[in-house]
């Protein structure tokens, strides 16, 4: 196919046209895409950010590059394929996903799973979390510029995705929970693993801290940047981590306990600060005080089935149920209507990471180009969470 | 000019040629959705190590890549962008589609916003199954790739046809896929 | 070789010596960039990130990787945006090409092994290094992409913020020795000594060590590197003044950026460690041991470089530019006035 | 050293930026000998991202200026060093001072310019 | 902003990196040396064709509708002597599209006579889209990658449900 | 037709070429980079001329930095990527009579006065001898040049900042 | 090598530089031509240095180089401070604020 040069010129001038249309102009301004490919945006976030030199006017998050459509989807499925859709909204904690999902469902059939369940969930679920937050301390590394971090966020994953894949059969999407119960036991030597594990998470965690957390150079780059004032942050309803770095004590984990959290005792660790680095500190203690949850749950694990009675075919009675929890990512909500067929009438999704990219157009004014990023990379967001 | 396509490139300097391209996949790195992950553990985990195949992921802009891994799931809204980020990579390029949605769609077979498959859009060079596939599942993908490379025709690569395989001139005479089939 | 072509230079006719010396720095460029890249980006980087790095290519640790990456670029195509300006577009590697390839001229890596040794050696490498920012301008420029412009803003402005603390860092060792040429500099090396005990001569390193310090920061700026590589920072620019670069165009930048990286070493070796020089060898012996001196030497110094660009995060910009205005830089000149005093009152 | 060995070591000096332009002309030469040229509508679309480029181009930052302006003023002042720095023997004390007032005038500047804050940002 | 330059920070961080220097790499060297996943892993799907019914259960259930079943009725001798002559269905097509397939493992889950295991296998990319389609005998040779059922954690009730 | 003469030739021409391209071509970052030609070419003819150091000087200050500095204004005044026609006013000819007009008058004047005098390079100025006649015969304008660029330096920064 | 050869290059290098400063009406450009013309006078400066033996020449070529830096930093200035006031770099539009 060979091109001629007018052609091209053609097919340029008309691009620029609209874009042109697209955006409105003023006269100083530069206007940069950022994303939907680009190195800074985890996958296809694009952020239109209007320049002068190299401070942010005005920032444009632009989403739905990633939207599938999941609500309507729902609406389709019955529900053990509902759960397995689920898993695939915020990949990175696919486990933690399915939970408040399943609730929802148990609730409206009156159902409860059984103790050892329970506790399995729980520390599915904090093993999930860990395995999301090192990824984060890892890649908050290398969106300030250290190319290292990165790798051994990477590669202490692995051990948590081994342990997960060892009792679920997948790496990412567990799809492992069912309405009444676990699909199954864990398998043999599973216990002694993960707490052999632990002390690997621990050890990962005494990594970060030496190599970036105290790091000056990572304090200059983050102290300060993105500051999110508690109120500020509660009204656009930032939450999980991101809140608790700008000093709000709320975690729904002891706020509204749900799985086994009640019976464990942890700390909320919150920070003052509001900061990047507040946000990274705070993920740091939290990846800790996960690990220290998973061991204390392990050790009181119940003896019992993992399921409980359920019909065969699961068909969910008329009603309705709201049903939110503390994800890695922040407060994960699912509204699920039921009408009585085999698949859920109307689900609907609140998703941690939309909300707290909402508050990027009030954040990003007035940063530098740079701080963007290290904003961008400390609010950690999943895209797929984001437009679901 | 275009020695390649006119065939007057020497045997041995074919194979130094199809060597070096083969061992030096830049790839870009752009991730979609779940997919894209399991991608950067397959480049970033100690525990896989992609560029040990001499696979790098060194470029973040396509005008220096390769390789594309297409890791998840497109969107219409996606398509455009991934179809002109293909097309700003410069000649020989490389597609890898990358698990279920990449190849046709996955999981979100049936919804109204997914693009159900990239090589509606592109070529893709090799498909590899999995929801998401393990990070060895994409480094037996780009085995499977290099070893194409490796034997692939370069006058028609050059032309920007998918990799052929075979002997110079013989693909001219048979249906594409029969060619396209027989390698591996 | 290059030995032999040195002691033999007086009977080798005049012609003939220039076209050796030109290819044998000809092949020295792409080659020291292959080193460097391969031991230290390929190698070093993945060890310290327990990896392995390249293993396949080759066969034997991934040897091949590099010219393979070589090879591969010489079949891209080459690309240029339609906006962009082709002839600006296209000379500016060759720019940032150049200045790095001339310096390689003027270090000395044995008493007689020297392209050329000017009188004003160190003064003249200074010189020629700092024409790449209008390289790195051009090229930012050209692309017609906002990043690259971006990009190339960044990395001007940083390259001449850091070219100062580099001046300045050097100045110190030119009071010490009280000549420009690099092999001057070296000889005031091997023959000085401190406070009288001259056993090992005096690297200027021991005494200059605060323009040793400054000289490796500046230097590591001037390459790019972490932490001061906000101007190809890959997560923000995408690449810097290099995004819309293709194939072999872009391959000259890579292969400046780390041939300048082992130029500057080469620089910092000969001025604070003593260059070629090492004590006990002289005559031949230094001709044939002296550039295995100096690469050894050279290497210590890249290891540094890469040990710390693996390492640390990258500074911003403005952090960046504060950290050379409002410390390098009133260290430099503070360095200068102290060597003096010192130097006037002993 | 005579004129003419002087010029000799310059004609070298010359060669070599021949040389290397040369091998950068000559290898380019090679890779159009073997490289692709395949059009495509978006190859030669300014890459922005993968959205289409919008316009508003070419601005910069002043402070970029003002870096360089400070830039330029050490540099002259460097040059003026540098043969000091040949003579500090010989010029002694004398040149000492007189070199110290220049860094101290020059330093002077750079110390405006960081209490009128234009090394900081915003 | 004030930069303070402290070495602590600094110098922490190199040693971290120095250190990972000296300590061997954790990488298997994929193509030459294989690690095993977990039993568990959801790699590919095996079918015993023998015990597959034709009860289309499993394509029902599928999410992605990406199991293509087809057969037909064949008389089979009686089960007893002398009872009457049964009608079993003939599997004349199975097929999974692995492209398609979101590796969920309902049908596993679903299928009442144990006809469909889980192997952890995962090297069977293509170049062609159409090869992902495996058939009933593509589907059969990975039975034999099947591993056994493992055993359960203590405390844990009843056998393994999992294939 | 000695070497020196030779490299001088191919000097002279490719400044004068690039210098009229300086002014005349309609692209400002163009004409920068003619700009650069026509100081390397300067660079050039001090070093034939054994003024080493100078011209070193001339690379390291002229375009190593105020080129630079140029550029970057040229970047800050929007340059356009394209040739625009709006860069020179409407005196071009009268502008052109009067230049070409010096020229002759000049070139006549020097080759009256010179005629067939020699430049003969006799001994290599690094840049110790500048140093001794700096510090020698001319210590005022020494500091008089520091004073200046603090003066210029304070200038350009209270006319350059932002006044907010 | 003539001495003629490096004045006569200078005038010529001068003259081109007195047309620019005429003809052009960017500001950046006028500045440019400014800066041929002070080359041209350098070359003559360092040229009769060598002529007369004389190292003084060559002293003043790297004051002359001072004074063109400390000329373009601060016309830069006035540029930018035009361009920022009016929004164009061209000095003809500068007479509007005469009067
Ligand atoms: S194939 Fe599966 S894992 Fe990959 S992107 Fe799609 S849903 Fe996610
Ligand atoms: S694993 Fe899930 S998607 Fe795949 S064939 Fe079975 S039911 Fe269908
Ligand atoms: S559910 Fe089992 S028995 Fe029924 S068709 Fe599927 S594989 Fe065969």
């Amino acid at each position: 196919m060979a091109v001629t040069e007018q052609q091209q010129q053609a097919f340029i001038g008309k691009h620029l046209a609209e874009a042109q249309v697209a955006v409105e102009l003023q006269d100083e301004d530069m206007v940069l895409n950022i994303g939907p490919q680009h190195p800074a945006t985890h996958g296809t976030l694009r952020v239109v950010v209007k320049l002068d030199g190299e401070r942010v006017v005005a920032a444009d998050p632009v989403i739905g590059y990633m939207h599938r459509g999941y609500e309507k989807l729902t609406e389709y499925r019955s529900y053990p394929q509902v759960t397995t859709l689920i898993n695939r909204i915020d990949w990175l904690s696919s486990f933690a996903n399915e939970v408040p999902f399943i609730h929802a469902g148990e609730q409206i059939m009156g159902i409860e799973a059984p103790p050892r369940a329970v506790y399995i969930r729980t520390v599915l679920t904090e093993l999930s979390r860990i395995a999301t937050f090192l990824l984060f301390l890892g890649e908050m590394g290398a969106q300030v510029g250290a190319i290292t971090p990165v790798f051994y966020g990477f590669r202490d994953r692995e051990y948590v995705l081994n342990l997960i894949e060892a009792a679920t059969g997948g790496r990412f999407h567990p799809n492992f929970n069912r309405i009444g119960g676990l699909k199954d036991d864990v398998p043999a030597g599973w216990i002694a693993e993960t707490r052999r594990m632990m002390d690997k998470v621990f050890e990962s965690c005494d990594t970060f801290e030496n190599l970036l957390e105290g790091n000056e150079i990572f304090l200059a780059r983050t102290k300060g940047i993105g500051i999110i004032p508690g109120d500020v942050g509660k009204g656009y309803g930032v939450s999980g981590s991101n809140l608790r770095a700008s000093g709000v004590d709320w975690d729904l984990r002891r706020d509204a306990p749900y799985l086994a959290y009640p019976e464990v005792d942890f700390k909320v660790w919150t920070h003052p600060g509001g900061d990047s680095w507040s946000r990274y500190w705070v993920r740091l203690q939290e990846t800790r005080e996960a690990a220290r949850i998973v061991v204390d749950l392990l050790d009181r694990l119940p003896s019992g089935p993992v399921m409980a009675k359920v019909p065969r075919i699961i068909k969910v009675p008329p009603g309705e149920s709201w049903v939110r929890v503390e994800n890695p990512l922040g407060e994960m909500g699912y509204y699920v209507v039921s009408k009585g067929a085999t698949g859920p009438f109307r689900v609907k999704i609140r998703s941690a990471s939309f909300s707290n990219v909402s508050i990027l157009p009030w954040l990003l004014k007035g940063v530098y180009v740079p701080d963007l990023i290290t904003i961008l990379a400390s609010l950690y967001f999943i895209l797929g969470d984001i437009d679901r | 000019m275009g020695l390649v396509e006119q065939g007057k490139i020497p045997k041995p300097l074919t194979w130094l040629m199809n060597y070096s391209r083969k061992y030096s996949l830049w790839m870009y790195q752009w991730g979609l959705a779940c997919c894209a992950i399991e991608m950067g553990a397959a480049l970033a985990s100690p525990r896989y190590d992609m560029m040990r195949l001499g696979v790098i992921p060194f470029p973040a802009s396509p005008r220096q890549a390769d390789l594309i891994v297409v890791s998840g799931t497109l969107t219409d809204k996606m398509a455009p962008a991934l179809k002109r980020l293909y097309e700003q990579m410069p000649d020989p390029k490389y597609v890898i589609s990358m698990g279920s949605c990449a190849n046709c769609g996955g999981p979100y077979w049936d919804s109204y916003s997914v693009t159900k498959g990239v090589d509606q859009i592109i070529p893709v060079d090799v498909y590899i199954p999995g929801c998401p596939p393990r990070p060895e599942a994409l480094l037996q993908g780009v085995v499977l790739l290099q070893e194409r490379i490796q034997n692939e025709e370069m006058g028609p690569r050059w032309r920007g046809e998918p990799i052929i395989v075979g002997q110079p001139g013989a693909h001219d005479h048979l249906p594409e896929t029969a060619v396209a089939v027989s390698s591996a | 070789m290059t030995a032999a072509a040195s002691t033999l230079a007086l009977e080798i006719p005049w012609g003939v010596l220039l076209g050796a010396k030109v290819m044998i720095i000809l092949t020295l460029l792409p080659l020291t960039a292959l080193i460097l890249g391969y031991v230290f980006l390929m190698k070093m980087m993945a060890h310290m990130q327990s990896r392995l790095g390249p293993m396949d290519p080759g066969g034997f640790h991934g040897w091949f990787q590099l010219i393979g990456d070589g090879i591969k670029f010489i079949q891209k195509e080459d690309v240029m945006p339609a906006d962009a300006d082709r002839r600006v577009f296209a000379l500016a590697p060759m720019i940032i090409l150049i200045s790095t390839f001339v310096v390689y001229a003027v270090i000395p890596a044995g008493p007689r092994l020297v392209v050329e040794d000017l009188e004003v050696g160190i003064f003249f490498a200074l010189a020629v290094s700092s024409l790449s920012v209008i390289g790195v301008l051009m090229a930012g420029w050209a692309s017609s992409n906002k990043f690259a412009l971006l990009g190339a803003l960044r990395a001007a402005g940083q390259l001449i913020a850091y070219e100062l603390p580099l001046v300045l860092a050097v100045v110190g060792v030119i009071m010490q020795a009280g000549t420009m040429s690099l092999q001057g500099i070296v000889g005031a090396q091997a023959n000085g000594e401190i406070f009288g005990w001259g056993a090992v001569g005096n690297p200027f390193v021991l005494t200059q060590a605060v323009g040793f310090v400054l000289f490796l920061a500046a230097a590591q700026a001037e390459l790019t590197q972490t932490p001061f590589d906000m101007p190809v920072a890959e997560s923000e620019l995408v690449a810097g003044y290099q995004v819309e670069y293709t194939g072999f165009r872009w391959l000259f930048f890579q292969m400046s950026e780390y041939a300048t990286a082992f130029a500057l070493a080469g620089i910092a070796a000969t001025l604070f460690l003593g260059g070629w020089y090492v004590p006990g060898v002289e005559g031949t012996a230094a001709d044939v041991l002296g550039p295995l001196v100096l690469f050894a030497k050279i290497m210590a110094i890249s290891f540094v470089i890469f040990w710390v660009r693996f390492t640390y995060p990258r500074f911003r910009e403005d952090q960046l530019q504060a950290m050379a205005w409002k410390y390098l830089i009133p260290l430099s000149l503070l360095n200068i006035l102290v060597t003096g005093i010192l130097k006037v009152v002993f | 050293m005579s004129y003419s060995e002087y010029s000799q070591s310059y004609l070298t000096i010359a060669v070599l930026i021949g040389a290397g332009a040369g091998m950068f002309g000559l290898m380019l030469g090679l890779a159009r000998l073997v490289r692709p040229t395949r059009p495509q509508l978006d190859k030669y679309v300014t890459y922005e991202s993968g959205s289409d480029p919008i316009g508003g181009w070419g601005q910069a930052n002043v402070r970029y200026y003002i870096y360089a302006l400070l830039f330029v003023m050490f540099d002259v002042e460097a040059v003026f060093i540098f043969p000091w720095a040949l003579r500090v023997d010989s010029l002694g004390v004398f040149g000492l001072v007189e070199v110290g007032i220049f860094i101290v005038i020059l330093a002077l500047g750079l110390l405006y310019a960081w209490r009128k804050g234009v090394l900081r940002w915003v | 902003m004030p930069l303070q330059i402290k070495t602590p920070g600094l110098i922490k961080g190199l040693g971290v990196t120095l250190r990972h220097l000296f300590k061997p790499a954790v990488t298997v060297q994929y193509p030459h040396e294989r690690e095993d996943p977990p039993q568990r892993a959801r790699g590919v799907i095996a079918l015993k064709e023998e015990n597959c019914t034709v009860c289309m259960l499993c394509a029902r259930e599928c999410p992605d509708w990406c199991i293509y079943i087809e057969g037909h009725k064949v008389k089979a001798p009686p089960r007893r002597a002398g009872g009457k002559p049964r009608t079993v269905s003939a599997l004349d097509r199975f097929d999974i599209d692995y492209a398609l397939c979101m590796y969920c493992g309902i049908c596993v889950e679903v299928c009442p006579f144990d006809a469909l295991f889980w192997t952890p296998e995962y090297e069977y990319s293509e170049p062609n889209i159409a090869d992902l389609l495996h058939d009933k005998g593509k589907l059969g040779a990975w039975m034999e990658t099947v591993p056994e059922p493992q055993p359960l954690e203590v405390g844990a009730e009843g056998p393994s449900k999992w294939r | 037709m000695g070497p020196q003469n030779v490299a001088f030739g191919v000097i002279a021409a490719s400044m004068v070429l690039a210098a009229v391209r300086v002014v005349t071509t309609r692209n400002v970052v163009h004409a920068a980079l003619y700009l650069v030609v026509v100081l390397g070419g300067v660079a050039g003819l001090y070093v034939l001329l054994a003024a080493e150091f100078v011209a070193w000087a001339q690379v390291l200050i002229y375009i190593g930095a105020i080129l630079v500095l140029l550029l970057f204004g040229i970047m800050l005044t929007r340059a356009p990527l394209h040739a625009s026609s709006e860069l020179d006013n409407d005196q071009r000819w009268a502008a052109a009579i009067v230049s070409l007009g010096l020229v002759g008058l000049l070139v006549g004047l020097l080759a009256d006065t010179f005629g067939r005098q020699r430049v003969r390079p006799a001994q290599v100025f690094g840049g110790g001898e500048l140093a001794d006649s700096i510090f020698n015969d001319f210590l005022v304008p020494f500091e008089v040049v520091s004073m200046l660029l603090l003066a210029a330096l304070i200038g350009a920064v209270v006319l350059a900042r932002r006044d907010d | 090598m003539l001495l003629n050869q490096y004045l006569i290059l200078a005038a010529v290098l001068f003259c081109i530089g007195v047309y620019g400063v005429l003809a052009r009406r960017h500001a950046v450009l006028v500045l440019m031509s400014v800066e041929l013309m002070l080359n041209a006078v350098n070359v003559n400066l360092v040229a009769f240095s060598v002529h007369l033996r004389e190292i003084s020449g060559q002293v003043f070529a790297l004051f002359v180089i001072t004074v063109a830096a400390a000329e373009v930093g601060v016309g830069l200035a006035i540029v930018l401070l035009i361009y920022r006031n009016m929004a164009s770099p061209y000095l003809d539009r500068v007479d509007s604020m005469k009067g």
